[in-house]
């Protein structure tokens, strides 16, 4: 697929809804309970997002979980996008499910390289492993998360393989410069284990 | 000379090769009875419908290599698959396959020894047999392993309880503990224990299945948990004597079950005078094939039940089996003083 | 003659199974040694014709009571470090005058018994039944029934406080 | 009195009931699970990463080695995702085939969960009863797109080829069929004494709970919560047929059970449905042949045999590629309930456990 190199997008478009589309009651609710938090709506392909401040973020999943009118009880996924020109160069996003009124929202979150972001897991225990492979991939760091470590790669490795940055076929020479140190040093660690 | 040494040690030779040779048979008929069970045809490549399978078997097992664990207990590591394969030959000594032949113009015993103990024999011999399982568990060093030999010493000292006091209810209606006497004394009566101690006999039954570690009381060797059990740092040769003991010990329950429920030797109903056209059939066939059926039963059982859990099975042991066992031994000591 | 050769061989295999028993630094293989020991001692009911004993020796200490010790090895972590070995004083002195107890007891029954030595022999000619098993059985039920229930009480009592023991509160 | 310490212990990775490379780390007193730590990653092959230098129509191959033993569900989640994004109309037939593929392979799914379940608690018959229907399906696929196991049997915007000849007619065969091994099945195992006993009061969670764990599927049915993607957020053909969703009562290891042999009948019967009412026409929507879709986020998600499956897609608008994939697995959010699920059991619970949540490691690990 060696398609042209174009230059890398700065950010997802997050058309904003039509006019006379109305606003589902979840969402109007949110945004008077906390004007300050919503920064944006958008609607696309029939999916309402909401954008809100990074600060905000277990306020407002604190409301959308205990509201009568939103009740989002299923955190169906936490993942994130990396949009590397952009100063906040995360996208933390949290697709939720209500059983109740039956319907979708996803919440977003943007998020600089560095910055933590406060963990939902004491409002949704499901985004627990969600937020520790968000962590892995991309780096991004949970405060008050009970258990941040990596999941799906190996707890010594460098480097956050989801990221824009990140080559494809990994990072080389740059780790396993020579895989016998890596071993032995590996080795050494297990024997201090079992003694 | 010949009768003090020759006789005995040639029924020895005898009984320890028929043995082997029935073990890995075994071994056979369970692959072919479980794959019917399944719907498959089990082993068909070696020889004609597979028959010279465990020949195969035992040459592979023989040729690989023998590996001890790094950081094992290395003797009590080679002691562990021999103590478990002792007990289970050495019981063959008092087992009665068959009353007397004439052979060479010699009357012959189908019995290696007659001793007045016999049965407390045989549970005591199979009592020692646990070390092997015990041993091996605690000798691999590892973990799986010692998880199933702390399971197998409380489950076999459990089941011990439960079928010995079954035991002694046959004892009280034998009179003997001679293993000979006790199949005589089915004659003299002219009825199998089986009918007249049917709850010993499916105690036993039960309590069998348990102290060979069968399906569904396989819980020292329960793959599916313990990754192979007790055996799962042996490989080749001592992995096959564990092998062999279990089907070995399979045998001797059947066997002893033969003797002490089912009349030995002797055919059905051997007090009803029409059916004596049955006495054409020689004694060890009718001990065979009642030993075969039970260890048919054994398989039909594995191929059929999940398995139980730990706490379950010590549960049904100590308080179901044991209190029916000793209800039923008190039962038949009343009936047996109030006839008296 | 036999007899004796016998006697002697597992004579030997007792006593050095015994000590072995005690120096084996490793729990497991004590009682390992112990089961051995215990089997000799088996063999040696057998040559005196008490095939009952025999029998039961090894069904209950061979196979019921030291599988209960192993399961208690292995299941409470008694790796000891090797100091508990050489600094053992006070055990020492403890285990050395337990044995010299059982030893003048034991010198004490063997003068006893020399003096007065058909007090046993006369109660088993008494025994109407024939056969190991069932001369056991009749002494137990008539000369030594007290003994033998209140043994069992014994037993029962100190199952129920080991339950006691062992039970958690709740 | 005595120094009793507490025995940490390595289930997996390689281990006969993790059901691939899964690893748990028990820490045992005796054999009561005191803790559990559940190691994933064994099987991690960078496939979202690896989507996104890959072209759209290349990732339905991708899909397929999510959850390996229900290849055919994972495809219709990924392109009908796609066909969101791009705002495809799919024909109705090709929509009906959907459903009918959807539902042979969430009884493929749930025979191989129920022979490994079963096996795992040590009745080993009910595994190669399970293995031999699977054959069946498996046949069944084989016929229609060649392959067994990785089927690639989707297209964005439909599907690749229209039926066999006669193909109807064999479906219908093996519906029939599959009832009556159901019964041998429950035979074996329903009424069974010790199946009860290993599986009644086994990892009782109740619904909220579940919700909050971020179970989904037959583990949260069982939890009596009524939640199926089928039903709530009908895709495919699924809003024209008539099904029940079944649930427990106790949240236990058996509801679990019950819930999806229930499922089977289920699938019978929404096959038998789809068989009846499928619609002549075309399989293929129109599509574009270099497939670009317009910038822009999408989330779907369909009920796979294992639970929720969910496909979060962003196009940049600009290349061939997605500029992000994301899975969301349900064998990944079921699996995190499993430390919860087996504090205080024995070992034997655990695989016990482990098969009643049906993860399969491909789709944990991506």
């Amino acid at each position: 697929m060696a398609d042209v190199k174009v230059a890398p997008p700065a950010g997802p478009p997050d058309p904003p809804p039509p006019v006379d589309l109305p606003v589902p009651a979840a969402i109007a609710g949110l945004q008077s309970a906390m004007p300050g938090a919503v920064l944006a709506l958008s609607f696309f392909v029939g999916d309402w997002t909401v954008i809100v401040d990074r600060a905000a973020i277990l306020d407002v999943a604190r409301y959308l979980r205990t509201a009568s009118g939103a009740a989002f009880d299923i955190c169906s996924d936490v993942t994130a996008t990396d949009w590397p020109p952009r100063p906040e160069r995360f996208d933390v996003i949290y697709c939720l499910f209500s059983t109740t009124h039956g319907q979708r929202l996803r919440v977003k979150a943007r998020v600089a390289d560095g910055d933590p972001i406060d963990s939902v897991t004491s409002v949704w225990p499901a985004a627990n492993w969600l937020e520790r492979e968000v962590f892995d991939m991309f780096g991004i760091r949970f405060s008050g998360h009970p258990d941040l470590r990596r999941i799906l790669m190996p707890d010594e490795w460098q480097g956050h393989p989801q990221r824009k940055d990140y080559p494809l076929e990994g990072p080389g020479e740059l780790l396993l410069e020579n895989p016998l140190d890596w071993l032995k040093l590996r080795q050494a660690r297990d024997e201090a284990d079992i003694e | 000379m010949v009768e003090l040494v020759l006789i005995p040690l040639l029924k020895i030779i005898v009984v320890l090769n028929a043995t082997l040779l029935g073990v890995t048979y075994m071994v056979l008929l369970e692959r072919k009875v479980i794959a019917w069970a399944q719907s498959r045809l089990g082993p068909m490549r070696v020889g004609p419908y597979g028959v010279l399978q465990p020949v195969a078997d035992a040459m592979k097992l023989m040729l690989k290599e023998d590996i001890t664990p790094a950081r094992a207990d290395k003797w009590v590591f080679t002691l562990a698959p021999i103590l478990s394969m002792v007990p289970a030959l050495v019981v063959y000594a008092v087992i009665p396959f068959g009353d007397e032949v004439h052979l060479f113009g010699r009357r012959i015993s189908l019995y290696i020894t007659d001793i007045n103990v016999g049965l407390l024999y045989v549970v005591s011999v199979t009592s020692v047999g646990v070390y092997g399982i015990i041993l091996a568990g605690y000798s691999s060093n590892s973990k799986w392993p010692l998880l199933a030999s702390l399971r197998a010493s409380a489950q076999l000292i459990s089941y011990e309880i439960a079928i010995t006091l079954t035991l002694v209810s046959v004892v009280l209606m034998s009179g003997t503990l001679s293993m000979v006497g006790i199949v005589t004394s089915q004659a003299s009566q002219g009825v199998w224990y089986a009918f007249i101690q049917p709850m010993a006999f499916v105690i036993f039954f039960i309590g069998g299945l348990a102290e060979t570690n069968r399906a569904p009381f396989d819980l020292p060797e329960a793959e599916q948990e313990l990754t192979g059990g007790f055996h799962t740092e042996y490989s080749g040769m001592r992995f096959a004597l564990f092998f062999l003991a279990e089907y070995a010990n399979m045998i001797v329950v059947s066997s002893v079950a033969t003797t002490l429920f089912l009349g030995g030797w002797l055919r059905p109903f051997p007090n009803v005078e029409f059916l004596s056209f049955l006495g054409i059939v020689p004694g060890w066939c009718w001990f065979l094939l009642k030993s075969f059926i039970f260890l048919y039963l054994f398989i039909w059982v594995r191929a059929t039940l999940p398995r139980y859990r730990y706490d379950q099975l010590m549960r049904l042991g100590w308080k179901v089996l044991i209190p029916l066992a000793i209800a039923n031994l008190i039962l038949t000591a009343i009936v047996k003083v109030a006839l008296a | 003659m036999a007899e004796a050769i016998a006697f002697y061989v597992l004579a030997a295999c007792i006593l050095g199974f015994a000590v072995l028993v005690v120096t084996a630094k490793n729990p497991v293989h004590s009682v390992v040694f112990l089961v051995l020991d215990f089997l000799c001692v088996a063999a040696l009911y057998v040559t005196l014709g008490a095939e009952f004993v025999a029998a039961i020796q090894v069904l209950v200490y061979a196979g019921g009571i030291v599988v209960l010790y192993l399961f208690v090895v292995m299941l409470v972590n008694v790796k000891r470090p090797p100091e508990a070995f050489r600094a053992g004083g006070r055990h020492a002195t403890l285990g050395l005058a337990l044995a010299g107890a059982v030893l003048v007891e034991a010198a004490a029954i063997a003068v006893w018994s020399r003096l007065s030595p058909a007090a046993p022999a006369s109660a088993a000619q008494t025994v109407p039944v024939s056969g190991n098993t069932e001369q056991v059985g009749w002494l137990l039920y008539t000369s030594y029934l007290v003994p033998f229930e209140v043994a069992s009480m014994l037993l029962l009592v100190a199952m129920v406080g080991a339950i006691v023991l062992a039970r958690k509160e709740s | 009195m005595f120094d009793t310490d507490e025995l940490v212990i390595n289930m997996g990775p390689q281990h006969p009931s993790t059901h691939g490379v899964l690893r748990v780390v028990l820490r045992l007193d005796g054999e009561k699970v005191v803790d559990a730590d559940v190691v994933i990653g064994y099987l991690h092959r960078g496939v979202e990463k690896l989507s996104e230098s890959r072209s759209w129509a290349q990732i339905v191959l991708l899909t397929d080695r999510l959850d390996y033993v229900s290849a055919a569900t994972s495809n219709v989640g990924y392109c009908e995702t796609v066909e969101k994004l791009m705002a495809i109309e799919v024909p109705r037939r090709a929509k009906y085939l959907r459903v009918i593929l959807s539902e042979l392979q969430r009884i493929a799914s749930h025979l191989l969960w129920l022979g490994t379940h079963a096996m795992d608690t040590g009745a080993m018959t009910v595994f190669l009863y399970a293995f031999r229907e699977r054959e069946l399906i498996l046949d069944l696929f084989e016929e229609y797109c060649g392959a067994r196991l990785t089927y690639n049997s989707m297209r964005i915007g439909g599907l690749p080829q229209d039926l066999p000849p006669s193909w109807d007619r064999k479906v219908l065969e093996f519906c029939r069929i599959m009832e009556g091994k159901l019964e041998e099945y429950e035979t074996l195992l329903t009424g069974n004494r010790i199946w009860l006993a290993r599986t009644k009061g086994v990892g009782v969670i109740d619904g909220a709970e579940a919700l909050a764990l971020g179970l989904s599927g037959p583990p949260l049915r069982g939890s009596g919560v009524r939640r199926d993607v089928r039903k709530d957020e009908p895709y495919a053909a699924y809003d024209e047929m008539e099904f029940d969703v079944p649930l427990g009562v106790a949240g236990d290891t058996f509801d679990r059970y019950a819930v999806r042999m229930q499922e089977f009948r289920q699938s019978i019967r929404i096959i038998r449905q789809a068989m009846q009412g499928i619609p002549e026409g075309p399989i293929l929507g129109k599509v574009p042949r270099l497939i670009k879709p317009p910038a822009g986020e999408v989330y779907h998600a369909i009920e796979s045999p294992k639970g929720e499956l969910g496909f979060f897609i962003v196009s940049d608008g600009k290349s061939t590629s997605p500029y992000r994939f994301r899975v969301r697995p349900p064998s990944f959010c079921n699996l995190q309930a499993l430390p919860r699920l087996v504090k205080g059991h024995l070992i034997a619970d655990v695989v016990a456990l482990i098969g009643s949540l049906d993860v399969v490691l491909g789709e944990v690990d991506r």
